[in-house]
């Protein structure tokens, strides 16, 4: 890098799939944040600095984002890290920045280890993420299913090589047993199945459940959903976060009808409209068509942006410190507080239930922890 | 011949395929450092038999002795292993390899150095492999194959490839050389240079060899005694001159050359 | 009707053929003869279109011969090549039903080659692969046949063969030529290819050295020396 | 050198070692695999355990990886040696599947698909690279010993291997061995480079990977291994210039197509790079250049 | 619950079969795994998706041009991959090379150009199901197996019984001798990469149908083709059914009745048994010839 360029410019990076499967969410959001930095430069940047965006692919390889982060910080004097968009990515990042003291808040990652560790539940310095976390997730929904929608007996059907399925299955059976309700049924698949009717005919053939958690992509959801009614399951199904793409109704739109699910954020909202527009115009995508992830990025660079304005300075440190303590942000999607010793956002989650190709907001919903 | 002379003694073998007996009820002994020839019309079960001494196909029936010791069932590295060596009909060489890899892979037999000296290349190993080395380039010279030295053996001529063949044989040091055609693809005037090559063989390495050709001027030339086979079973036995008049052998397999 | 003009062909830097010319007119037999390495199987490649010579002609009547080999055999020029080359995986009839591709009815075909060989048709289900050596040679020749060639290549058709059956095979090709198929011949039997042979030339590191009628060529005291050694060692006793 | 080099030649030293271990197996012995990533993933897991749980130092713990990975691997080679081919390749496949597999089902352990994190630190370029090259110079050692000629006859002709006393299937066994225990120390370094684990670093893609290098390296050529992991492991790295990095991965597989297309028998065939090659190359550069003495020149070279 | 795995299992397995003849047919004749096959798979359904988007809604028309334009893309890999290497005698192994960088190549290609959304047919019947014996069979099912079935027999009779049939046959072991027979092998391969794209087109098709339309669809199906026609004897076209079917089922049995999280691992243990008990495959002959 060319010092003296350097100090005057502010420079950020971007890490998550370009290329690859998943490389869908990673144009959605890299373009979101291309779009924010251009808008902050002709706003007269961060600090007075310019502001400049680095991207780069890590083909959802958590190998990849490591050598990525370090050229990142190495050639290019990256100071923070928007991204990636995947926990295991994540958690792969983490290692370096936390080796350069270099904070990176993910968008979508949202296992508990992302930010906290294993073993004692120890805080990762470095780590911040904008949406909710799985434990936060399963809670909402565990209570809400069991309290709100008056299901009993749940079965689930998730994807053992997944760990974003995992950590749902896991925190949701946590919440839903707790407050009252039993999981009778687990079936696992695997990452790139696309036939479930061995797991599907099994759980119809145990019979005991009111409702089928399917914690997974929407990908495998359409194709779950679909195969499970044309087996003849006819309960109803429990989603999750990532079940909020509008490719779903395609997939399966009769089968997924009626279903609840919680979401840190409401894509329908009035005032997503404006930045809907700019970005359609723009990139000439509907920014709907990759979920959430679009938004997340949106909220990401707020809290950054505003981490750096209060440390005063562009020193990777004290952004760290800023974003530790960032307080009721108004950011695109929520008012958002990090919380210091779990770096996890307090946020709103509502509930969706889908009707026709809708995704409706039913309420607003905050878990009672202390359950 | 006394039992103490016989070095390889072929016992009632019997070898079926499905319908197919190729060799049938075949007894043969082998007498110490002789030159001993099998003949036959094709498909008469020469080749089959050489490939029941070797362990390649196990026996339907009968048995194998080497020094007295049975050695069919055993796997065929265990019988190059104690001193049994061949050729092959369809050529097999090393195709990729050079002629001289070859001949170094096949001084394998000789080199006792185990794993580790070969990893770190330890004096006994730098030893070893210069003899073996040495042993090579010695064999060439004998073979008339240094000229060849660095070509890949798949690329030789066929009879060149044929005396690699049997040079890879004899590097491994064995007591019986079983040779299948050697002099196939291989001119009268060839022919007799391998026939003296075999003779002088025998003499500088004191082994018994056993010869499969069809080439009448190498069998009746160098062999001591020669067994016939006719639809897998001994037709006769017996030294060159006698088989030369014998009149079951012409009417099978010699023919009357013009 | 075969004429090879100033034919060179080399394997990367090992010169295998170095101009070469001769012509063979229709229905004679032509014997090829020479020392291991001499060249004689990439001669007989090139002609087949297995090779591509780097410098020369091959002219089949009016028409130029080259890669690839089956638009030789479309025009009738077939090689049996030396090392057999059957199809291991595949029975013997299928063998000669693929050496009959281009030829619509194969039964008259399979009919003679049975009548040939008759142990063939007992082992017709017999993977070929597993097949006695010589067996096998026997079954390369009948295959050969099978497409009713105009012109044939063999190249060491005895390699392997018994005494008895070589002069069948000998036999054979007197009569293969009797039909009025032209016939190049590469053998290490000299003697006897030298026999039925029209013409005859002897090849040596690449180049004709000699070349004469085939009944010439046996008297030639070079020759005796150097291909025909039995006479040489039956003088000697 | 600034850092992210030296990572990515750590990476590429820590795969390198990997490679190595294919090259025996599939290059020098003539056995194809499609499941390395997994004896890789044996390495790393027990390395990162042993440490993690057991607190060994990471130097031992790379080295019970290994051993882990060989055990298997031998355990494993013995019945499915046998095999021919393809057959091979699919029952080594299936291995690497369950390897993984497993991992992703003992979550308790491993963490499963959530991955294993904070794994202790270990493998500094330094160590990679010393590692390495003592391990290039004992394989090149082996290879030109008996040993390392015999696996090379088993590869070229089972039958006349065996014909001069090779025991074929010990040699495949040990071909086996030695790929494995390479795998199992690339795999434990991993871990104590990337210090997080997650089974889908050890996926068939992975396996794949390392195949393809080493076939692009030439079969048979230990310095053709070496040197198309130095090409072929940093290349999506090197592939990373800015607004083209959606093409990256085309790319590759578009050079990787390519090499073979024009060196058919990868970049070295099966010839070894020897100092006195290079010196031949450079000599015959300089009088292509020099242009005056290239009469002279060119015969003495040819 | 039995038989409705049974079925699950056939429909599965009969989609790995169709797939599978195709790595079996060209393995047959050049003796190495195309493994560029997966992306003729991705190409029919994509192809098949923008027919009936943007030209018409006829399913039986899109799934034919998707048959016949995967045909031709494998051709022209064969000739733009594969031929270069075919003619330079290279080992097969380099042609499993090629083929593994053609995928990579082509499968990012497919991702920039198409986008890795995943897509359905506008023309959708994938939840018309049928009631058999209690249990629920899908119309796409059947209507994949019968044409795996009908692809199967076809291929079969192809090999078995005609002249083109023999001449692969031959090809397999010795391009060059086949040529000396009066084959002309360079056609030969390209007929049978034809075939065996087509049929990879179709299958493409027909899964698009069934589990959406995404880039990675070829590469996630393939792989248990692959296995499929390992199992059941490489180069055997029933071996190749045969082996999907089985690997179908089980993997359906033993998610229903042993444990859906292991399935992959007793499926793959499975299928090295099978290899233990015959190394060569179900249907896969010895090739070992004499000595
Ligand atoms: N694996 C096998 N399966 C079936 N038949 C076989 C097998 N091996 C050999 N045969 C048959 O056994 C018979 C004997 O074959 P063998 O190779 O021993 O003959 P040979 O005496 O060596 O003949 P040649 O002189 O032609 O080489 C032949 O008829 C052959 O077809
Ligand atoms: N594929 C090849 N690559 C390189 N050199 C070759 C190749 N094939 C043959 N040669 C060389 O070409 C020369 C001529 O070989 P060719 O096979 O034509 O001889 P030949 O006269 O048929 O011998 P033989 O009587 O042994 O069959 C030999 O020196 C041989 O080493
Ligand atoms: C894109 C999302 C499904 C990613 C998921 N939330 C994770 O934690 O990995
Ligand atoms: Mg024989
Ligand atoms: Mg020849």
């Amino acid at each position: 890098g060319n010092e003296s360029s350097l100090s005057d410019k502010i420079i950020l990076g971007y890490i998550g799939p370009i290329t690859g499967e998943s490389a869908i969410w990673g144009e959605a959001e890299s373009n979101t944040l291309k779009m924010l930095v251009e808008e902050t430069n002709n706003q007269g940047g961060i600090l007075g600095k310019e502001v400049v965006l680095k991207i780069y692919d890590n083909r959802s390889d958590p190998v990849e984002t490591t050598n990525a982060a370090r050229r990142a910080l190495q050639n290019d004097g990256v100071i923070a890290f928007i991204g990636p968009n995947t926990s295991s990515c994540a958690i792969a990042l983490d290692e370096v920045c936390e080796e350069y003291k270099v904070p990176h808040i993910t968008t979508c990652g949202t296992n508990y280890k992302v930010t906290q560790r294993e073993e004692d539940g120890s805080v990762r310095k470095y780590s911040f993420r904008a949406c909710l976390s799985d434990p936060q997730l399963g809670d909402i929904m565990g209570q809400y299913a069991y309290e709100k929608l008056g299901i009993e007996k749940a079965a689930i059907i998730y994807e053992i090589t997944n760990e974003y399925s995992l950590g749902i299955t896991q925190n949701f059976t946590d919440a839903f047993e707790k407050v009252g309700g039993k999981v009778t049924i687990q079936e696992g698949y695997k990452t790139g199945d696309v036939d479930f009717r061995p797991q599907l005919s099994k759980i119809k053939a145990a019979g005991d459940f009111d409702a089928l958690m399917i914690p997974a992509n929407y990908k495998e959801v359409g194709l779950i959903a679909n195969q499970a009614r044309a087996l003849g399951i006819t309960q109803s199904f429990l989603g999750v976060d990532a079940w909020m793409m509008e490719d779903l109704f395609e997939i399966a739109k009769d089968a997924v009808q009626g279903t609840y699910f919680p979401c840190a954020m409401d894509v329908n909202a009035e005032n997503l409209e404006e930045f809907k527009n700019k970005f359609e115009e723009k990139f000439k995508m509907d920014p709907g068509k990759a979920g959430t992830n679009a938004y997340f990025a949106y909220d990401c660079f707020q809290i950054v942006k505003n981490a750096i304005e209060k440390a005063g300075e562009p020193d990777p440190q004290k952004i760290r410190d800023a974003m530790e303590n960032t307080k009721n942000l108004q950011c695109l999607t929520s008012v958002i507080t990090i919380v210091p010793e779990t770096h996890n956002p307090i946020r709103m989650a509502s509930i969706f239930k889908i009707e026709g190709d809708n995704f409706v907001k039913v309420e607003e919903y905050t878990p009672d922890y202390s359950k | 011949m006394s039992e103490q002379d016989v070095v390889l003694k072929i016992d009632h073998v019997v070898k079926r395929f499905g319908g197919i007996t190729a060799v049938n009820d075949v007894s043969i002994r082998i007498a110490k450092q002789s030159i001993h020839g099998i003949i036959g019309p094709n498909g008469a079960g020469k080749t089959t038999l050489f490939n029941m001494i070797t362990g390649i196909y196990n026996t339907t029936a009968g048995s194998i002795f080497f020094n007295g010791k049975k050695i069919n069932g055993k796997q065929t590295h265990e019988i190059a292993e104690l001193g049994i060596a061949r050729t092959f009909q369809n050529i097999r060489l090393f195709n990729d390899l050079t002629v001289y890899q070859n001949l170094l892979t096949a001084c394998q037999k000789n080199i006792t150095y185990g794993l580790f000296d070969g990893f770190l290349r330890t004096s006994k190993c730098k030893t070893q492999e210069m003899s073996a080395d040495k042993i090579c380039k010695n064999m060439m010279i004998e073979v008339g194959l240094s000229e060849y030295k660095e070509q890949k053996a798949g690329n030789l001529p066929y009879g060149t490839q044929r005396r690699l063949e049997i040079a890879r044989a004899l590097l491994t040091n064995p007591s019986i050389l079983l040779l299948d055609e050697p002099a196939a693809g291989m001119n009268e005037d060839e022919s007799l240079q391998l026939s003296n090559f075999i003779k002088e063989i025998r003499l500088n390495n004191d082994i018994t060899i056993i010869i499969i050709d069809h080439h009448m001027d190498v069998i009746m030339n160098i062999c001591d005694l020669i067994s016939v086979l006719n639809f897998g079973s001994l037709l006769a036995e017996g030294t060159p001159k006698e088989i030369q008049k014998n009149q079951r052998v012409i009417e099978a397999y010699l023919g009357v050359d013009e | 009707m075969l004429k090879v003009e100033n034919l060179s062909f080399s394997y990367g830097k090992i010169r295998a053929i170095t101009n070469v010319s001769f012509e063979l007119k229709d229905g004679e037999i032509m014997a090829i003869i020479g020392a291991n390495g001499a060249g004689k199987s990439s001669l007989m490649k090139c002609i087949a279109g297995l090779l591509k010579p780097q410098a020369g002609n091959i002219w089949f009547g009016k028409i130029k011969l080259e890669p690839p080999p089956f638009k030789a055999v479309k025009k009738g020029v077939v090689l049996v090549p030396e090392g057999r080359w059957i199809f291991p995986n595949l029975s013997v009839e299928d063998n000669l039903l693929l050496g009959g591709y281009i030829i619509k009815d194969q039964r008259p075909g399979l009919k003679r080659a049975y009548n040939m060989f008759p142990w063939m048709e007992e082992r017709k289900t017999q993977r070929a692969g597993t097949l006695s050596g010589g067996e096998q040679q026997m079954l390369a020749i009948a295959r050969g046949l099978m497409s009713n060639p105009e012109f044939l290549l063999l190249d060491e058709p005895s390699l392997g063969l018994a005494p008895l059956i070589v002069n069948d095979i000998i036999e054979l090709i007197k009569m293969i030529n009797a039909q009025g198929i032209s016939i190049l011949l590469v053998e290490q039997n000299a003697r006897k290819a030298l026999g039925i042979a029209h013409q005859a030339c002897v090849l040596e590191g690449g180049k004709i050295v000699k070349r004469g009628s085939g009944k010439e060529l046996s008297a030639d005291e070079e020759i005796i020396a150097a291909y025909l050694g039995k006479k040489k060692i039956e003088s000697e006793e | 050198m600034n850092n992210y080099v030296i990572g990515v030649l750590s990476l590429t030293g820590i795969y390198m070692i990997a490679i190595l271990g294919v090259s025996i197996l599939t290059g020098f012995t003539g056995l194809f695999s499609m499941g390395h990533a997994g004896f890789m993933a044996i390495g790393a897991y027990v390395s990162a355990l042993a440490t993690k749980s057991f607190g060994i130092s990471p130097f031992f713990g790379v080295f019970l990886g290994m051993l882990a990975a060989t055990a298997v691997g031998l355990a494993i080679g013995y019945p499915t040696l046998k095999l021919k081919g393809d057959y091979f390749v699919i029952a080594t496949l299936g291995i690497g599947e369950v390897v993984r597999l497993i991992i992703e089902n003992l979550p308790s352990v491993t963490g499963g698909a959530r991955g294993m994190t904070d794994i202790p630190r270990g493998s500094s370029f330094s160590v990679v690279w010393v590692t390495v090259i003592a391990l290039v110079i004992l394989l090149r050692n082996f290879l030109h010993s008996k040993h390392g000629r015999n696996c090379i006859a088993v590869r070229e002709e089972e039958l006349a291997a065996s014909a001069i006393g090779i025991n074929v299937a010990n040699y495949k066994l040990l071909a086996m061995g030695i790929s494995c225990a390479l795998c199992g120390i690339s795999g434990g370094m991993l871990a104590h480079y990337m210090r997080y684990l997650n089974p889908s670093m050890f996926s068939m893609a992975k396996s794949n990977e390392l195949l393809m290098t080493v076939i692009l390296g030439g079969c048979g050529s230990l310095t053709g291994t070496v040197i198309a992991s130095l090409i072929l492991v940093p290349l999506p790295e090197i592939l990373r210039f800015g607004s083209v990095q959606e093409w990256r991965m085309v790319f590759y597989g578009f050079l990787v197509t390519l090499v073979i297309i024009f060196k058919p028998s990868g970049l070295l065939g099966n010839k070894e790079f020897s100092l006195a090659d290079l010196k031949n190359v450079l000599l015959r550069t300089a009088q292509r250049f020099l242009g005056k003495m290239s009469e002279g020149g060119k015969r003495k070279n040819v | 619950m039995f038989f409705q795995e049974l079925i699950n299992g056939l429909s599965i397995g009969s989609v790995y079969a169709l797939m599978a003849v195709g790595y079996s047919l060209i393995y047959s004749l050049l003796n190495f795994t195309n493994f560029a096959h997966s992306i003729t798979v991705t190409i029919g359904a994509f192809v098949t998706f923008y027919f009936l988007s943007m030209v018409t809604k006829n399913l039986f028309l899109g799934i034919v041009i998707a048959t016949g334009l995967a045909g031709l893309l494998a051709v022209v890999i064969e000739l733009l991959g594969y031929r270069p290497l075919i003619n330079k005698n290279a080992r097969r192994i380099y042609l499993l090379i090629v083929g593994l960088g053609i995928s990579i190549m082509s499968e990012n290609l497919v991702i920039i150009a198409f986008s890795s959304r995943f897509r359905v047919y506008p023309v959708n019947f994938s939840n018309r199901t049928i009631e058999i014996f209690g249990a629920n069979a899908g119309v796409i099912d059947l209507i994949i197996f019968s044409v795996s079935v009908i692809a199967l027999v076809l291929v079969e009779l192809l090999i078995q019984k005609s002249r083109l049939g023999l001449a692969i046959r031959g090809a397999a072991v010795n391009l060059d001798a086949t040529s000396l027979m009066g084959v002309d092998v360079q056609k030969l391969i390209r007929i049978v990469f034809l075939i065996a794209g087509s049929l990879a087109g179709l299958a493409g098709a027909l899964l698009g149908a069934k589990y959406t339309t995404f880039p990675m669809l070829g590469s996630v199906m393939t792989n248990k083709a692959f296995i499929s026609s390992v199992v059941g004897g490489l180069g055997s076209i029933p071996g190749a059914v045969l082996g999907g079917l089985i690997l179908g089922i089980s993997e359906s049995m033993i998610s229903g009745y042993l444990s859906s999280t292991m399935r992959d691992i007793f499926a793959y243990l499975l299928l090295v048994l099978i290899l233990f008990i015959r190394p060569s495959g179900l249907l896969g002959k010895s090739s070992e010839d004499k000595a």
